[in-house]
């Protein structure tokens, strides 16, 4: 660059009051390759924006340095300025003589002197900048939502309404999630289902969204805008295609009583069954680990009696490809196991004699008991005897907040949806009493603390401040020996029945997931999203979005929002043909690189990958490193690890760098 | 982490007298604050959220002045001597029921241990618990004697050393009905064991007692 | 089994039908135990209590003796005894200072290569396959509430053994022994230990919901592993029925009583006669 | 600028574009004011920063440096911050042993957020820099005429030189046998040993395994091809050079499948390079020959004596762990102070003539085009001055840096006899230290540069 233009911005006073801006274009202007340089009121403003354009046409300036505020501020401006006057954006540099000089020092002769070496040092830059094309990369403009929970469901649906296609892939035989189980919701006790089911339904016959159920994703390549899933679907014995969903098949099938995954064992399901009336698709499935059938060739009952011969025993998984641009990740959430040992240091709680003693139940249990839909058609029997418990104990915190045994944080909802339950217990058995044991009450949101002042007002549910330590049976009692710490005094009650609001924890697999699609995740296995306060649903890896309880325990409203926010997110990345990246990102000289990897090893983004380079007759010549433009975000950690700099970042490269520092000199 | 302890508890042992009316020991150097903290740092108590899981699981908590989740409260509000003058400490069975559930780690059956040692020490030892103080101290005077325990002589220096407080007779000779009950067993031993080498057990407790090491 | 044997005091003391049982019952399955000579008390809750220093010495002196009296294995039937050896043995494995400094305090060393076990360790050691085919009498009229207490399994991150809210060991036993075990809830609850003589009423009560809630699961005994227990359940159930009007007759067996009795050793040599509570 | 009698430190600012450059710009919009002495050099973020940069500046005459970025767990990048400190805590040790004067280095985080403690930070290392005077001792020889220089030095000097740090005469090292006298090493039966190592590759010669065996003759290292030639290889103490190196030579890849020859220590390049995909060792055979050292200076630091990862293992090696004298020269350098430390370096890279024998004879240099040869920009001054001898040893050890297997032929092949093995020993040093890293020990682990951990310390903060 031999012709360079250097533009001195007073800023009104705000540069000129303390630096001599005359002095420093006059100094700017003996710098060699310097072919005019000039100073102005207000270079962000139109003439001075027009003056810009004017010298680089008449001077033909081939790079231009413009000595204003901090180019956070107006590089954008400036590079639209030059690009309308015919000359690449990325020949500006800006030289911040506002922001850490003017305005940092008051001493006018060392601020003069200062701003004339900030210059230079731009001046020296520009000279090696390159002209940059913005990078674009094409964009599948098809969505992959995992989890048909409600927030996949959610985000489904608004990214279809927006007219792209979307492929949704639960495991489940159905969609409808945990949500699909519960009875009526927090803080406006509206039926779950009432809900819901109509979105499933909507999901279900949505021309855009291509539903994959009883289906898991196995393997995801590719980067933003262009991935390619592999999705195995299990085995499931019944042709969708044909079957009419008319259930002769589950009303005829002898083996009955198996415990029902739906009703978390509060129930019994057939060997062949839907999971619920409202299924999405309503469409059953075989269970191949009980079916007749398929254990010993015996009983096909079904298979005679459906009509439309949708029976197959001999189906097996199939796996199916598909083509995408963005994913959402919805996986949701599990119970700690109360019951048992589990991986690290959750030891389950032996002390309360969950799966010891069949009336100590987990709250998804009691959503199913109280559920209309449930198991008892919403009549509160306790499991043992079928009797209506009159003394209900709630235990919250069972795995929250257990640095012992259980997990380090608070599952969030367990306050909330405790105290619907004591209501829900309420209405159903009037001379029933509730007791709550609970550590802190967090009910904080939208309606929230009013609901549980309900509870405890109007509802009578007794609170008690303090953890249980023992459940034990006496007869057909249970006793809990719980602690009231406000009175400082033990508490012992028995009761008929015992509900445990047990953690919330990531679905199990989660982080297998996460690592197919490169996406961090905590110690407890939750998603890491790329900004806690700013990038809530964006992750590290591009295009890959997530939103509901695999980030962290939430609740309905919370899991819908993120779900829409995310898809939102989608939509922006499909708003266009391709999408357009800022240039300013990594480069490998394919020649000079030695194939150590270092980079490869080093990038948060995955943007390097292990390539091959071959002669146009595609004999392999040599192993390379080789950015994906796709996803590199231009942090340049892989040019600084890279002993013999084949690595580059364009905007900062060696060459621009070392010279900034030499100009100093 | 080994925690040794002032002089006070030995020369305890010798005069039953002295600890039967609290030793107001000679204005320590260390505060008892300074010296519990040092002891007590293992036992996490400052982590303690109040859950009170400890209490509910406790088998005595019923019965005394402050649940356990209330000692580790008052350490936790710097009330140290109220929870070394508490019953409670002395009413713990030990049976470490709260140490195994605790939420956070807190060794609540630690704490007690520690309060009680220092308490001791320090001469606040709830005068109603004089009783088991004694027991305790009639125990280990015992094993100091013989190396091994010798039920009678326990039984004996216990009650001489109780009785003050108790101040009745009946308390005197309330298991003396039992006596021949256990003759008739033969698990009435009216000569203890005695270890060889009583000499180093003295030693032993001597070391432990004032914590220099020979 | 070449096996290193702690009595601790009680089995010495009014506890010696334990000892007599224990010793004819391993006999029985070849199991020696031998005595370690000059043992010395562990300081038992006392100890702990009142001198933490202490509490790790008196146990750390017997486990060098064992070392030196070149014993590998140490059966220590007391749990408040092996708790307190396996308790000092952790905390020197886990701090050399501390091994050192009580090294000198005790006049030798205890290196940590002593295993202690306790009773019930002592018969899976020898193992449940191997004492089936040899049960004589099996206990089939044997309702048997398998109390624990707090120390066998508690702290669990001291002794490591069982499950510390449901444990099942001794349950095991029995089965093999043709009992038929209750499931009840008091297995580990406390029963007020060492406070026999200074807390008496705390003890009267503990022991009272211990007996209760067998009842009330329908055992017509009770068998524990420990002698302070048997103690307070055994030889104060009178007074505990006096304590509280409640009638219980529940004669209480050391687990080497039953084990002997199925293996076909009478009750006079195992010492049961010499229990306070008789078989109904 | 410096016209005022009064000294104005000239002070280079390397920070992050996210965090620090806005806190700057902060402190700007604030009006917070500060010493007009520093100048600001934006990057992307800490995380591109590479650590010549900071010898540059101080080549162009900066008194002191400062790199600054997002504090942890705020990187823009997420994890550039991290790569930069784990790459910080190595090269400080390095200038460290080298003689640099850290006091003129400063690193820490300053978030968007805090232009107040930008403002405080560059007045804090103004002042501080004003006391400490112009550094122009940068590359200074014989030390001992350096003003700073006190009596209580002579000790740490003489502690150097019964550390045996007298600088070396050349080719010192190259020839043991001389000294010596050819012996077998002194590993159980090492004739044994070396029957079995001539059969072993005459096997994999005859049965076409492998077309050449890279090993040890009479009279340096064979490149053996045919079957019948197998009885050329030896096993003796003068099998010192670590052969590996060869692998990465053109004209030896040419040759087809090779098996090399290996000492367990060499092994452990082995290592490093099939993590850095620079060998196959499907295909390549890997012989490994137990040994209890081949004789000083180069074994003594060294601990590994039997191979672990070879394909075949000849001969079993005697399990003592030899004391390691190179640790008492480091600390016997240690003890100098810093400018006569540099003295000593400056003393010895003196005789470096740039032959990059060093680079030549290292198993793990093996870049296609080094970094030393690289015009646009110069990264290193191609000078054999000191400015640009140190340079380039600065940039060979680093580059070496967690990677480096201690086999010490860079300072077994330096032609002028200089120590440099002694730089990457205290980077491997650091590296255990710090990170409790061993290069080429365990293939399981992650390569130190290029991975992090939140817990990797920085009490270089100050």
């Amino acid at each position: 660059m031999s012709r360079i233009g250097v533009f001195v911005c007073w800023c009104g006073e705000n540069i000129a009051r303390t630096v001599d801006v005359a002095e420093v274009a006059s100094a700017s202007a003996k710098i060699p390759g310097v072919r005019c340089s000039v100073h102005y009121k207000y270079m962000c403003s139109d003439p001075g924006q027009a003056m810009i354009r004017e010298k680089i046409e008449r001077e033909r300036l081939d790079a231009v340095v413009v000595a204003s505020c901090s180019p956070h501020m107006h590089l954008k401006t400036f590079r639209k300025t030059v690009e309308r006057a015919g000359l690449n954006p990325y020949l500006v540099e800006m030289a911040n003589i506002r922001e850490q000089c003017s305005w940092v020092h008051h001493d006018r002769s060392q601020a003069t002197a200062k701003a004339a070496e900030i210059i230079r040092m731009s001046v020296e830059k520009v000279r090696q900048d390159h002209a940059l094309q913005p990078i674009r990369v094409p964009v599948t403009r098809r969505a992959m939502v995992i989890g048909g929970g409600v927030a996949g469901i959610q985000a489904a649906l608004d990214i279809a309404d927006a007219g792209y296609e979307v492929v949704m892939v639960e495991r489940e035989p159905s969609i409808g999630g945990k949500m699909a189980g519960l009875s009526e919701t927090f803080p406006t006790l509206d039926c779950s289902q009432c809900i819901l089911t109509p979105r499933m339904v909507e999901v279900g016959q949505h021309p855009r969204i291509k539903l994959y159920s009883y289906s898991e994703v196995e393997a995801v390549d590719g980067f933003i805008g262009n991935f390619t899933a592999k999705i195995r679907q299990k085995a499931r014995y019944v042709d969708i295609s044909k079957c009419t969903g008319c259930g002769e098949c589950w009303n005829v099938c002898p083996l009955k009583r198996n415990p029902s995954e739906f009703d978390f064992k509060m129930g019994m399901r057939p060997a062949i069954y839907v999971p619920f009336p409202q299924a999405v698709p309503a469409r059953p499935v075989i269970d191949s680990k009980t079916c007749a059938k398929l254990i010993r060739n015996g009983c096909g009952l079904c298979e005679k009696k459906c009509q439309a011969g949708a029976i197959n025993f001999k189906d097996t998984d199939k796996v199916v490809e598909e083509k995408i641009g963005a994913v959402v990740v919805a996986t949701g959430y599990q119970l700690y196991d109360i019951g048992k040992q589990q991986t690290g240091k959750l030891a389950g709680y032996g002390e309360y004699g969950y799966g010891k003693y069949k009336d100590v139940i987990d709250s998804l249990q009691f959503e199913r008991l109280v559920s209309a839909s449930g198991p008892t058609n919403g009549a509160i029997k306790r499991p043992s005897d079928g009797k209506e418990p009159k003394s209900v104990v709630f235990v919250s915190c069972v795995g929250s907040r257990d640095n012992a045994k259980g997990l380090s944080y608070c599952s969030k909802i367990c306050c909330m949806y405790t105290a619907k339950h004591t209501m829900l217990y309420k209405h159903k058995v009037h001379d029933g009493q509730a007791h709550v044991f609970y550590m802190d009450l967090r009910s904080g949101g939208k309606g929230y603390e009013e609901f549980v002042r309900r509870a405890i007002e109007q509802d009578g549910a007794k609170y008690y401040r303090g953890r249980v330590s023992k459940i034990t049976q006496q007869n057909s009692k249970l006793i809990v020996r719980g602690a009231d710490t406000l009175a400082g005094t033990p508490v012992t009650i028995e009761a008929d029945l015992v509900v445990l609001a047990a953690a919330m924890r990531p679905s199990p697999g989660v982080t297998d997931l996460a690592r197919m699609l490169n996406v961090g995740y905590d110690e407890h296995g939750f998603l890491l999203e790329s900004h806690p306060k700013l990038r809530p649903v964006e992750t590290n890896a591009g295009g890959v979005f997530i939103c509901g309880a695999c980030h962290s325990p939430k609740d309905i409203p919370e899991s819908v929002a993120q779900a829409s926010a995310a898809a939102a997110k989608t939509q922006i990345l499909f708003a266009a043909e391709e999408l357009t990246r800022e240039p300013e990102i990594a480069q490998i000289n394919e020649q000079m690189c030695a194939a150590c990897f270092a980079c490869y090893r080093t990038c948060p983004y995955h943007a390097i990958e292990q390539a091959e380079v071959h002669t146009p007759r595609g004999v392999f010549v040599k192993k390379t490193a080789r950015v994906n433009p796709g996803l590199c975000m231009g942090c340049g950690t892989c040019v600084a690890v890279c002993p013999s700099k084949s690595a580059e970042l364009e905007g900062f490269t060696e060459q621009e760098i070392y010279s900034m520092v030499e100009s100093l000199a | 982490m080994v925690r040794c302890m002032a002089h006070q508890i030995v020369d305890a042992f010798a005069t039953p007298t002295e600890i039967t009316e609290p030793v107001k020991s000679p204005a320590p150097e260390k505060s008892s604050r300074t010296v519990l903290t040092e002891i007590l740092a293992p036992m996490r108590w400052t982590d303690c959220y109040q859950c009170g899981k400890c209490t509910a699981g406790c088998p005595v908590a019923a019965a005394v002045d402050m649940a356990p989740n209330q000692v580790v409260r008052a350490l936790q509000l710097g009330n140290f001597e109220k929870a070394m003058a508490s019953d409670a400490i002395w009413a713990c069975v030990s049976c470490q029921t709260c140490s195994t559930r605790c939420p956070q780690s807190v060794d609540c059956a630690g704490i007690m241990d520690a309060l009680r040692e220092v308490s001791l020490e320090r001469g606040l030892a709830s005068p109603a618990q004089k009783t088991v103080v004694a027991f305790q101290q009639a125990f280990l005077n015992n094993i100091r004697r013989n190396g091994r325990l010798d039920e009678i002589q326990l039984i004996a220096e216990f009650k001489l050393r109780a009785l003050p407080s108790e101040r009745s007779l009946r308390f005197l000779f309330k298991d003396a009905g039992l006596a021949p009950q256990l003759q008739i067993r033969q698990k009435l031993h009216l000569r203890g064991e005695k270890v060889k080498d009583r000499a180093l057990v003295r030693r032993i407790f001597e070391r432990c007692a004032d914590g220099k090491n020979a | 089994m070449r096996l290193a044997y702690y009595p601790g005091c009680a089995l010495h003391g009014s506890s010696n039908d334990y000892e007599q049982s224990l010793r004819a019952c391993l006999g029985k399955l070849e199991v020696e135990p031998q005595e370690i000579q000059e043992w010395i008390c562990c300081g038992a809750t006392a100890a702990h209590a009142l001198n933490h220093k202490l509490s790790i010495a008196l146990p750390a002196r017997n486990l060098a003796l064992a070392e030196q009296q070149g014993f590998e294995d140490l059966l220590a039937p007391c749990p408040m005894c092996s708790m307190q050896l396996l308790k000092a043995a952790k905390l020197m494995d886990e701090d050399a200072g501390l091994r050192r400094e009580i090294s000198s305090v005790i006049e030798a060393e205890a290196s940590g290569r002593v295993k202690v076990l306790n009773l019930i360790q002592v018969f899976q050691r020898v193992g449940l396959d191997r004492i089936k085919p040899v049960v004589k009498k099996p206990l089939a009229d044997l309702k048997p509430a398998c109390y624990y207490g707090c120390l066998l399994t508690r702290p669990p991150d001291v002794v490591k053994f069982d499950d510390p809210e449901q444990p099942s060991s001794m349950e095991a036993i029995m089965a093999v022994l043709g009992a038929k075990p209750v499931d009840w809830n008091y297995r580990t609850e406390c029963c007020g230990a060492g406070m026999t003589m200074a807390k008496e009423e705390t003890v009267l009560e503990l022991s009272q919901r211990i007996l209760a809630d067998a009842q009330q699961h329908g055992a017509n005994c009770l068998v524990t592993a420990c002698p302070m227990c048997h103690v307070n359940l055994d030889m104060k159930q009178g007074d505990i029925e006096r304590h509280s009007g409640e009638r219980f007759g529940l004669p209480v067996y050391y687990l080497t009583d039953l084990v002997g009795l199925a293996l076909g050793i009478s009750a006079e040599e195992l010492g049961i006669d010499r229990h306070f509570v008789k078989k109904v | 600028m410096s016209e005022a009698n009064q000294f104005e430190p000239k002070i280079i600012a390397y920070v992050c574009n996210w965090c620090t450059y806005l806190g700057a710009d902060l402190a700007g919009t604030t009006r917070l004011e500060y010493p007009a002495n520093v100048r600001i050099i934006r990057l992307p973020c800490t995380g591109r920063i590479d650590f010549n940069l900071l010898v540059k500046a101080f080549e162009i005459g900066a008194d002191t440096v400062l790199v600054s970025g997002c504090h942890p767990g705020d990187c823009h990048y997420t994890a550039g911050n991290y790569h930069a400190r784990r790459r910080w805590m190595l090269f400080r040790e390095l200038l460290d042993t080298l003689g640099f004067d850290l006091r003129r280095i400063y690193f820490t985080w300053i978030s968007a957020a805090e232009g107040r403690k930008w403002q405080e930070e560059i007045t804090r290392i103004t002042e501080e820099t004003r006391k400490l005077g112009p550094y122009r001792e940068l590359y200074k020889k014989n030390g001992n005429q350096n003003p700073s220089l006190a009596t209580e030095d002579e000790s740490a000097r003489s502690a150097l030189e019964c550390g045996g740090l007298t600088p070396p005469c050349p080719r010192q090292g190259m020839d043991l046998g001389k000294e010596g006298g050819v012996k077998p090493p002194h590993s159980k039966a090492p004739l044994a040993q070396e029957q079995k190592l001539r059969e072993t590759c005459r096997k994999l010669l005859e049965d076409g395994t492998v077309q050449v065996v890279i090993g040890y003759g009479a009279g340096g290292p064979v490149f053996i091809r045919r079957a019948e030639d197998a009885g050329k290889l030896v096993w003796n103490t003068n099998c010192q050079a670590n052969l590996a190196t060869y692998l990465k030579r053109k004209e030896i890849k040419r040759l087809g499948k090779a098996a090399v020859v290996v000492k367990a220590c060499d092994e452990r390049g082995l290592v490093i390079l099939e993590k850095e995909s620079q060998i196959d060792r499907l295909t390549l055979r890997v012989i490994g020959m137990a040994c209890d050292g081949m004789g000083q200076p180069k074994c003594d630091a060294c601990k590994v004596h039997q191979p672990r990862f070879a394909d075949e293992i000849i001969g079993e090696a005697a399990a003592q762990q030899p004391e390691t004298p190179h640790a008492t020269e480091t600390d016997a350098l240690m003890q100098m102070p810093p400018a006569e430390r540099m003295s000593w370096w400056a003393q010895e890279f003196e005789r470096c003539v740039k032959c990059y024998a060093c680079r030549q004879v290292c198993p793990l240099c093996y870049c296609e085009r080094c970094i030393a040869d690289k015009n646009r920009p110069v990264v290193i001054d191609t000078s054999a001055t000191p400015k640009g001898n140190f340079a380039w040893h600065i940039t060979r050890a680093f580059h070496l840096a967690g990677r480096c297997v201690g086999c010490g032929e860079c300072t077994r092949a330096c032609p002028a006899g200089i120590p440099l093995g002694l730089l990457n020993l205290t980077l491997a040093r650091a590296a255990e230290k710090h990170f409790g890293y061993q290069a080429g020990m365990d293939p399981k682990v992650e390569p130190l540069i290029g991975s992090y951990a939140l817990t990797d310390k920085e009490d270089f903060i100050r």
